[in-house]
């Protein structure tokens, strides 16, 4: 499977999402911010790191990046979408996901390894997991607090929306300790841990960020 | 040449962690009059040509494209008087 | 008017500002010689910013080549590139190449910590890079006033917010450093920065200009007036009234322009188009022309008028000052430059052609269609003034070694070393760090094996065959006071072990000389000592310094900082599988301490926490056993022997067994050895030591790789429970003294910054 | 109650990085007539009591202790109107 691993000005988990998608058995594919098409691609990952810096708001500029247009009409039409960390907050500015992200509620960058509840295996990203199931996946970012109106937030209760949830202390203020959260069709995912740093127990805290990228492919060899 | 102010802030019903912190900060160093803050963004834009109705539509738009995100923030678009 | 060479060969007698820009009546006189006339104003700003302490090394290069006269050779081989070079090259094998460097930025984060820390890692990692490398790591060594002083909670914040935003920004993983608090650094903390890079060997990129014809090219961020505060007075003695507009005091990093500059350079260098490169940090165009030209050819023309600025009202004097930040000068094949522009216009890059290279043996500046420099590269870049400055041993250091730590009353009995235990595991100096640490991204690159709390950070740097570097900084202060000699060898001894302890053999060395002034002759001798011991440490380890950076004048009013050598050592692993971690974590794994345990507490933590005292000698020096201890410790991780291992070092042994017990998780049953006084088993600090926990059935092979080296071993103990899920809680057992519930232990240990901080 | 307003923005000859950034993509989305952008903070205080010198002198003293960086930023401080 062709999975597309987009590179803004500014991404620092490019090559570790590449990684992540080639030991799940994906192949992974470069695609550039000024790309005009997705080069076939069947998903596509937004990684993590400071796209144009992060100056305005995380995610605010890289949102209009010519590559955008294409992923947008693409991901409305079904394409299955995962932003991590930057690529989250992409993907909220593009209103892909609802909510936003905002400055962390203690001020601070912070990187840590992460207890965290898989609470849907629904998503076509978190099918690998069950659910309920307790992972470790690092986390690290300076705006990673999620934000949604309380009527937003119940309703991604309610739809089983919350994919993933921060436990064992809340690293950055996110509103009901919110980690990850899909769209209506569960296709696009945002997550705010880097399951891309938690699959070679080497250089990692685990390997509990494979499910991710496995969910994926696991999904499409079902199908 | 014309200067046109957005001030983006987070909407009220948007819990604001920056703005409590200060809060906390201030409450800390001694400001105790201060019972509410909240912390937004100031941009200050130069445009070309002089301060017009047109200009201001172009700073709203822009406003509204790029500079505020209106899922959670509020903006305000004036000419520096 | 424009002050052009023409009229200043017509106006010998013109006043000019030299005194006010730093030069002294002799290094004017000087300038003039060379030049045969009075300098312009462009070369006066020149030759003033290239001949001051921090760009010419005037006062300690007459010490510092002592280190060019070491063997240029690692243990795997000749070095690369070493000294004079922008940062230093050694061979780690498989073909690949390692360069690392530290430098200080210490006087700019005072004023701004944020901005002073971040604009400091931009200026090393540009110098990693100009030597064709991709930076992979940074390490920072911290030294700040009294943790608990209110400017500490100014200046501490600051400058971990700085690195953190700058270096994370870039994609750098930050996988070690120091945190230390000393009162003497109130006022002037010390903040040093060590990048790591990695390349091919045929992709090592050296400064130079060569190839007549060959164009000039400046890219990345737009000249501003940043970090010019002494030419301003030569801007407005020349420009009169009509002043230029006012110039910043604080230089801004834009660390997202630089990570666009990293990559773009990297994919430059990929293309093969830069036949010479040069960053531009201290000195800005001046120094990147004079050197390039000075270490080529001979030669450089470029047109000032060219440089993009962010201010238009910039002097050429200005322009040639400026020190604005993510800035790089390459020299490149005429026949490439349009291919050069692409690539920078492709990663959205300013770049810009200023001129080219010449065999003239004169660097010529033309600003407005005149020249307002002509001169000899040479005498500007590298032969500036060169002081032997005065330098005599303290009289006040007889009284400091004379008042030892013996007559100190020393904790008796279990209820008393337990309590002294907790009070130092929760000294700012030992506490747990995470408060800082946990600002900055470790696993950004998907390569960093081991990071802080490890005793060294670890790269992988192939993923096939798992080669890897290891790199640590170290730099015992209060040691270095006591000592200067023996002091810098015991920084040396200490990082050298930390990256043995993880398993990687230690290549090569840097440092960071953090000093007072250097015409305070005691100051002087500090440092000449301190040089001494570091050259005759790194010939007797067999590894070279490769690079460095010196810091004088770092002191609050009159009183000088402690004198703080910080020395990187920097290791290979052939395959990170086999590294060794700190953590305890295996129940039931034997402990063994490598090493001899004296009564050496003088400078010790101890002494330090307990009665705020500093007085007597350093421990001994046996660098002869360090490079023993290594070998042992290389071998028995590439063996497969270790589970764990920690070095001895700040707070003895206790401190060793509260970090690998905290980390790991796991509990420790330790026993006094017969005979040995429980204090100084547990407290003393000296050198050479190491604590390792066995693997199952290594105990054997381990005792003869230690009989093989001659080497003093003895089992300690054993770890008692492993992990959190064990039924038991974990504790730390020392016989028949106490006992510590490992909860009690974290919460005195990982406590103190942050309630110090948040 | 008062609320007062403190405006914090970068010094005029200090970087202004994220203004930049701001200004490179504004330009990219078609915005062309805007030159200059500068970005910086927006602090809302609400204050207890009615609005007072006694009260404004407050809010200047957390700007200059706490919200504003008076090394790189100039700041402003006013009662909203
Ligand atoms: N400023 C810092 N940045 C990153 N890591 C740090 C910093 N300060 C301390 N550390 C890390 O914390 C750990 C303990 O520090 P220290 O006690 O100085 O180590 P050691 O005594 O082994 O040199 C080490 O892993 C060190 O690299
Ligand atoms: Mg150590």
């Amino acid at each position: 499977m062709r999975v597309g691993v987009v590179t803004f000005p500014g991404s620092l988990d490019d090559r570790d999402a590449v990684r992540a998608v080639a030991l799940a058995g994906g192949e992974p594919v470069a695609l550039w911010h000024a790309d005009a098409d997705l080069r076939g691609v069947e998903a596509v990952v937004l990684p993590g790191g400071f796209s144009y810096g992060d100056y305005l708001r995380c995610g605010a500029i890289a949102r209009h990046a010519p590559v955008m247009g294409p992923l947008l009409k693409a991901a409305g039409a079904g394409l299955p979408v995962l932003g991590i960390c930057n690529g989250f907050q992409v993907l909220c500015e593009a209103r892909l996901l609802p909510g936003a992200l905002i400055r962390n509620d203690r001020r601070r960058f912070v990187c840590r390894d992460q207890r965290l509840r898989v609470e849907s295996s629904a998503s076509a990203w978190t099918s690998a997991y069950e659910p309920g199931e307790e992972i470790v996946v690092p986390v690290k970012n300076g705006e990673g607090g999620y934000v949604a109106d309380e009527r937003t937030l119940d309703s991604l209760e309610a739809e089983g929306r919350v994919v993933l949830r921060y436990v064992g202390g809340n690293p950055n203020g996110s509103a009901r300790d919110i980690a990850g959260v899909t769209d209506a069709s569960g296709r696009v995912v945002g997550l705010m841990p880097h399951p891309e740093h938690a699959v070679d127990p080497l250089t990692g805290p685990s390997t509990d960020g494979l499910g991710f990228f496995a969910s994926l492919l696991h999904r499409v060899a079902a199908a | 040449m014309a200067r046109v102010v957005v001030d983006v802030m987070l909407k009220p019903e948007i819990l604001d962690p920056q703005g409590q912190a200060v809060q906390g900060a201030l409450a800390r160093l001694g400001f105790a009059g201060v019972t509410a803050v909240r912390q937004g963004k100031r941009f200050e834009l130069e445009l070309a040509g002089e301060a017009s109705d047109q200009q201001l539509a172009t700073a709203e738009r822009a406003a509204q494209t790029l500079l505020a995100n209106p899922v959670i923030e509020d903006y305000r678009v004036r000419v520096e008087g | 008017m424009t002050d052009t060479v023409e009229h200043a060969a017509k106006t010998p007698d013109v006043e000019q500002p030299w005194a006010a820009l730093g030069l002294r009546g002799d290094e004017y006189a000087r300038i003039r010689e060379t030049l045969g006339r009075r300098p312009t104003s462009c070369e006066l700003a020149i030759y003033s910013v290239m001949w001051s302490e921090h760009c010419s090394y005037k006062s300690s290069k007459v010490h510092l080549r002592r280190f060019t006269e070491l063997p240029d050779e690692t243990p795997l081989g000749k070095t690369l590139a070493g000294i004079g070079e922008n940062a230093g090259v050694v061979d780690i094998g498989q073909g690949y190449a390692a360069t690392f460097k530290v430098e200080s930025h210490n006087h700019p984060s005072f004023v701004e910590p944020y901005q002073g820390a971040a604009t400091g890692v931009g200026g090393i990692v540009r110098d990693i890079l100009a030597m064709g490398a991709r930076p992979v790591a940074l390490l920072d060594p911290l030294r700040f006033g009294p943790a608990d002083a209110p400017d500490t909670r100014r200046v501490l914040p600051g400058v971990v917010a700085g690195i953190a935003g700058y270096g994370n920004c870039l994609g750098l993983p930050t996988v070690g450093g120091e945190v230390v608090f000393d009162s003497s650094y109130a006022g002037n903390p010390l903040v040093n920065v060590l990048c790591v890079g990695v390349m091919r060997h045929e992709d090592v990129h050296r400064a130079h200009a060569s190839g007549v014809g060959n164009r000039v090219v400046l890219y990345g961020a737009r000249t501003g007036g940043d970090g010019i505060g002494g030419v301003s007075v030569l801007a407005s003695e020349t420009f009169g009234d009509e002043g230029p507009s006012k110039r910043p005091s604080v230089q801004v990093g834009d660390p997202f322009l630089e990570k666009l500059l990293i990559e773009c350079t990297l994919e430059l260098f990929g293309e093969g188009l830069v036949a010479g490169i040069q960053d531009l940090g201290g000195a800005g165009l001046s120094c990147a022309t004079s050197e390039l030209a000075s270490a080529g050819d001979g030669g450089m023309h470029i047109t000032l008028d060219r440089v993009p600025l962010r201010d238009a009202s910039l002097t050429p004097e200005e322009i040639l000052m400026s020190e604005s930040q993510e800035r790089m000068m390459a020299v490149v094949r005429p026949a490439d430059v349009e291919r050069f522009l692409a690539v920078c216009a492709k990663w959205d890059v300013p770049a810009t052609v200023l001129g080219e290279v010449t065999d003239t043996g004169r660097l010529v500046v033309e600003w407005a269609g005149e020249v307002v420099v002509d001169v000899p590269p040479r005498t500007v870049a590298s032969e500036g003034p060169v002081y032997q400055r005065p330098y005599a041993r303290p009289q006040a250091q007889d009284a400091l070694i004379a008042a030892g730590s013996d007559r100190l009353p020393r904790p008796a009995g279990g209820a008393e070393l337990r309590e002294t235990l907790l009070r130092m595991a929760a000294a700012p100096n030992l506490s747990a760090k995470t408060w800082v640490t946990e600002q900055y991204d470790r696993y950004v690159q998907g390569s960093t094996v081991l990071a802080q709390p490890e005793d060294a950070g670890v790269i992988r740097v192939d993923a096939d065959s798992g080669l890897g570097v290891a790199v640590a900084t170290d730099g015992n202060a209060r040691f270095v006071a006591l000592d200067p000699y023996a002091g810098a060898q015991l920084a040396l001894a200490e990082a050298y072990r930390n990256v043995a302890v993880t398993g990687a053999r230690p290549l090569a060395v840097t440092d960071c000389l953090n000093f007072g002034s250097p015409e305070d002759p005691g100051v002087m001798w500090q440092f000449a000592e301190a040089v001494r011991g570091l050259a005759d440490g790194c010939r007797v380890l067999g590894v070279p310094v490769t690079g460095g950076n010196v810091s004088f004048y770092n002191s609050t009013g009159d009183t000088a900082v402690l004198p703080t050598p910080v020395v990187g050592v920097l290791g290979v692993l052939d395959d990170v599988r086999r590294r060794t971690p700190l953590g305890f974590s295996r129940a039931g794994a034997a402990l063994f301490q490598l090493g001899e345990t004296r009564d050496e507490l003088d400078g010790s933590e101890w002494a330090n926490v307990v009665h705020g005292h500093l007085g007597g000698v350093p421990p001994r020096v046996d660098l002869e056993a360090e490079r023993r201890l290594a070998e042992i410790l290389v071998a028995a991780s590439g063996e497969g022997l270790l589970d764990a291992a920690h070095d001895l070092a700040d707070g003895g042994l206790a401190q060793a067994l509260v970090e690998s017990c905290l980390r790991g998780g796991s509990g420790a049953r330790v026993e006094v050895p017969e005979g040995t006084d429980p204090f100084a088993f547990l407290f003393a600090e000296s050198a050479a030591r190491a604590v390792v926990a066995l693997s199952p059935g290594a105990e054997a092979r381990f005792s003869e790789l230690c009989a093989e080296h001659d080497y003093p071993v003895e089992r300690i103990g054993v770890i008692a429970d492993a992990g959190p899920d064990s039924r038991v809680d974990p504790e730390l057992e020392l016989r028949d003294l106490f006992t510590i519930p490992l909860a009690e232990l974290r919460e005195a240990h990982e406590r103190t910054l942050p309630d110090l901080f948040d």
